[in-house]
């Protein structure tokens, strides 16, 4: 696993860099597309700890059907968190 | 600004007793547990090559079937959440503009690879990585493809639930064969055949393609609940 | 060597489960609240796996090149148990964000502070 | 077939799966099959019961590997006892269900009695099984049908407290799951006996983290204070008759998860203490609030999460009769509060806002439902001769016995509580005049039927306690003899 060292530090920065970005961010899309990114990091650390099941399935349910059910809720709610700059989120529902 | 000193201080203990509990945690040392168990009933007993499978759907099989169950709960709550009555005359909705001609053509290509791929993953569960959840998984990916590609493709729900009812009841009747026959809940009847060859591990394979099914079905409807239910609101809604 | 995998493996964990932490309990956007509950989902997953890795084992699959060799094998009860966990933190995210959709309808809004029909 | 434990996920598993086909054939079916499914449930529980009825467990071994490399369900004097209470009882509630609004869609009700069977499979899973991580597994099934039922009314606030609920609730998943991760390195194994065995073993410092966290994770599930944030918003938002399953069966369960962690996995007495002043403050606190609450509901799920404190308390003091006490009020606490939630809900059923004002001199106009509540009052609180006297009384005897005086008294100062705001609710019904316009809705024949029941219970338990003072005898002993329970569940090997 030595040689290894090298892409596992990259990895690490790179999901909880992931992390930080999508909790800081205003903008919910990039937020998610982070979020689908941290899965990705964690199938492939997934990976080179010697369980490819999980990394399989982290990547098909975590990276592809997590992030899209995601975009779907922003694209009927609202893409920006503090909601003033929200033009060009689609406008749904009404005062009830 | 009193809140977020007091979540900083929460974040500063937690994380603190994590790393103090992780620290007396040696990583990558072996430790008596269970798994070695498994590691040698499975090849030996069971004949199943992929260890975590015969753990998912043999060892562990009543797990794997609470989980299908959490999956079907998912899929029947959201749709359940998402619920509103239709008005007269009012179609199920996706599209607004149609997409175009060359995503068309490739997801048509790309659509049949796809389930056969995740029908592989599936089939092969006790072979080699993968199972039903990641099969399934995939094929409800690929179905994903078609709903946004295909602003009228529609996902037959009798299909959908024919499918999710009759793999969930092969699931636990196959569980049931075995306590007819003075067995316990979800034990192997079958040979096991030999290791490394696809009719091996009796009935581990068939449940995982029963499971591979059901999530496949569940999964989709998922996706379909949400997308479908993506409407501008009325306001005789709430009544 | 050792060591640094350690504080990347357990850290990287760690690190998601606390940035997840402070999105849920500091963020007043609903949808953000939700993305903190799956990160946090995702550092207790790599917890779970790590804590089954033995050093230079193998994946728990007796293919036919590893069937006879003495390899040594990381821990399988994890893995099992975690492909469990992320299948459920998938329905629990399922669940939680159409209750945002339902809620968003109703209110207009995607903020806590907005929301306030029911005391928080 | 053999009757034995692991129908009791089996069958509703079945039952659930095929229910969009019965709804094909007729549409009644999806109403009547999980009753079905719940009454021979119900009749399972009674033979079982008498199998065991001389102090033995059943285990039973799923998957054919023997524990702990299998996952085993027990079926245990105290497991068995609270699995029957609660097959029954979700049997009558299922009852009270049938017609309850008839004007909601058929797709809506075809979910509506799936999601209703699968709480409580996920309730009784939790009691019955024994392997940690599928406890787990059972929670999030009981979580998930929780969260979707009580969002299911469209014209209530019913999705917030649903956000809430899965926020709290999710917390609670983290730090079970966390306690397993961490068990797991320390014990190798996830059977449940097996932890109990080898937990002398493990490193105190670990041992107290562990425990910790399943103490926060079941805490939260058990509405122990602070964590339970949740309960009454649900509680208000649900529909009526989940409300009384909540607190019948959902709360049940998860003490029941926290008292076997605490009494069976682990051996760290000194938990016992913070187990005490958790629960003594739990009480305190939500009766208090309680006192003010102008909504029925909100009243009554702030008088449910005191009674779960008074419950702890009994749990803590841990002697064999605080057992039995404690082991009792669970079960009058799920039949008496399952009678008021019920009643309530038809006593303010078209009212908007629920208040109590609603029930202003409600009684000259619905005489059988106000009377049932007016009894389930003077069974919460205490009084002679009903259900729950004999519970308090054991509860104080068990207190007395340990010197708890400080106990004693708070316990006596919180039922002054409970008789004030109670009885301003019954005053209310039996003496005010009627202010709210709202119409009033006279329960179905089916509800009334429940509604008999439970009163019938009430009353009878509180004339004769010895009908089931023997099986909770037996409980009691069953949970605090631990070795028995590990030496029952690993002979099997």
């Amino acid at each position: 696993m030595t040689w290894l060292i090298i892409p596992i530090i990259v990895l690490v920065i790179l999901t909880v860099g992931a992390a930080i970005y999508a909790v800081v961010t205003k903008n919910l899309l990039y937020a998610v597309v982070s979020t689908g990114l941290i899965s990705l990091g964690l199938s492939l650390f997934f990976f080179i700890l010697q369980a490819p099941d999980v990394a399989l399935t982290e990547a098909a349910i975590g990276v592809a059907l997590t992030t899209i059910i995601f975009i779907i809720t922003i694209r009927n709610t609202t893409q920006y968190e503090d909601e003033e700059n929200d033009n060009s989120a689609v406008k749904g529902g009404s005062n009830d | 600004m009193i809140k977020k000193i007091l979540i900083f201080i929460l974040l500063a203990v937690v994380g603190y007793s994590l790393v103090d509990v992780f620290s007396y945690i040696p990583f990558g040392e072996h430790r008596d547990t269970v798994g070695d168990f498994y590691l040698q009933q499975s090849p030996e007993t069971l004949k199943v090559a992929n260890t975590v499978t015969s753990i998912v759907v043999n060892f562990r099989g009543f797990d794997t079937l609470g989980e299908v169950t959490v999956l079907f709960l998912a899929a029947l709550g959201l749709s359940s959440i998402m619920y509103r009555r239709k008005r007269k005359g009012e179609k199920d909705v996706r599209a607004k503009k149609p997409s175009s001609r060359i995503l068309q053509v490739g997801a048509q290509i790309i659509f049949p690879l796809v389930v056969v791929l995740g029908a592989y993953v599936f089939i092969h569960g006790h072979l080699t990585p993968g199972g039903g959840f990641q099969g399934g998984a995939i094929i409800a990916t690929a179905s994903l493809l078609m709903l946004i590609t295909y602003r009228k493709f529609k996902v037959n729900h009798n299909t959908i639930s024919w499918i999710e009812s009759i793999a969930g009841v092969a699931f636990v009747s196959i569980g049931m064969v075995g306590l007819l026959k003075g067995m316990s809940f979800l034990e192997n009847f079958l040979p096991t055949g030999e290791l490394n060859s696809l009719l091996s591990g009796g009935v581990i394979g068939i449940i995982y393609v029963a499971v591979g099914f059901k999530v496949a079905a569940e999964l989709t409807g998922v996706i379909d609940t949400v997308l479908l239910n993506n409407r501008p609101d009325s306001n005789n809604e709430n009544n | 060597m050792n060591q640094l995998l350690t504080i990347s493996f357990y850290g990287t964990a760690i690190a998601l489960i606390l940035i997840g932490l402070y999105a849920v309990l500091a963020k007043k956007n609903l949808l953000k609240i939700v993305i903190g509950l799956s990160i946090i989902d995702g550092g207790l997953h790599l917890l779970f796996v790590a804590i089954g890795y033995l050093s230079n084992g193998t994946a728990p699959i007796f293919s036919p090149e590893v069937v006879g060799q003495d390899m040594p094998m990381v821990d399988p009860v994890p893995q099992a148990l975690v492909l469990t966990a992320i299948v459920i933190g998938f329905a629990v995210t399922a669940v939680a964000l159409s209750l945002v959709i339902r809620l968003y309808r109703h209110h207009n809004t995607a903020s806590i502070d907005q929301i306030k029909n029911l005391k928080w | 077939m053999v009757i034995s434990p692991v129908q009791y996920i089996a069958l509703p598993l079945m039952a659930a799966f095929l229910i969009p086909l019965f709804g094909k054939i007729n549409k009644d079916l999806v109403r009547i099959i999980p009753g079905l499914v719940l009454l021979y449930l119900s009749y399972v529980s009674v033979t079982l019961m008498m199998q065991i009825s001389g102090g033995t467990s059943i285990v039973e071994v799923i998957g054919g590997w023997s524990p702990p490399w299998g996952i085993n369900l027990v079926f245990s004097p105290f497991s068995g006892f609270l699995v029957s209470m609660m097959t029954i009882l979700g049997f009558l509630i299922w009852v009270y269900t049938y017609n309850f609004k008839p004007e909601v869609d058929h797709s809506q009700t075809t979910k509506f009695y799936t999601l209703f069977m699968m709480l409580i499979t996920g309730t009784v899973g939790i009691v019955l099984t024994g392997d940690i991580f599928n406890l787990f597994v059972f929670l999030e099934i009981t979580a998930i049908s929780a969260y979707a039922l009580t969002a299911f009314y469209r014209e209530r606030d019913g999705a917030e407290a649903a956000f809430k609920y899965v926020l709290i609730g999710s917390f609670a998943s983290f730090f079970i799951l966390l306690a397993i991760v961490i068990l797991y390195t320390q014990v190798g194994t996830l059977n449940m006996a097996e932890i109990a065995q080898k937990m002398p073993g493990v490193d105190p410092y670990m041992k107290g983290v562990i425990l910790l966290f399943f103490f926060i994770g079941f805490g939260i599930e058990a509405e122990m204070f602070p964590l339970n944030g949740w309960a009454p918003d649900v509680y208000t938002q649900a529909p009526g008759p989940i409300a009384a399953i909540f607190s019948g069966m959902v709360v049940k369960a998860g003490i029941y998860a926290l008292v076997r962690v605490i009494f069976t996995l682990f051996d760290v007495p000194e938990v016992l203490n913070l187990l005490l002043i958790m629960g003594l403050v739990t009480m305190v606190i939500a009766e208090v609030i309680a006192m003010r609450q102008e909504r029925i509901k909100r009243m009554l799920a702030y008088s449910s999460i005191g009674q779960m404190g008074l419950v702890l308390v009994a749990f803590s003091i841990g002697t064999k009769e605080a057992l039995f006490a404690a082991i009792f009020l669970m079960f009058n606490h799920a039949i008496i509060k399952g009678a008021l939630f019920l009643s309530a809900t038809y006593l303010v059923y078209n009212s908007k806002d629920k208040e109590i004002s609603d029930m202003n001199g409600i009684a000259k106009l619905m005489p059988f439902t106000s009377f049932i509540f007016a009894l389930g009052a003077m069974a919460i609180v205490g009084l002679p001769p009903f259900a729950g006297f004999w519970s308090k009384l054991y509860l104080l005897i068990a207190a007395a016995d340990a010197q708890l005086i400080a106990v004693i008294a708070i316990i006596l100062v919180i039922s002054v509580i409970e008789i004030v705001y109670y009885f301003r609710v019954i005053h209310r019904m039996y003496f005010k005049e009627r202010i709210s316009k709202v119409e009033i809705k006279i329960p179905t024949l089916n509800a009334k039927f429940t509604l008999a029941v439970l009163a019938l219970v009430i009353i009878v338990i509180g004339l004769y306690p010895d009908l089931v003072s023997g099986m909770i005898e037996q409980a009691a002993n069953d949970l605090l003899d631990k070795q028995n329970y590990i030496q029952t569940v690993l002979s099997l090997r």
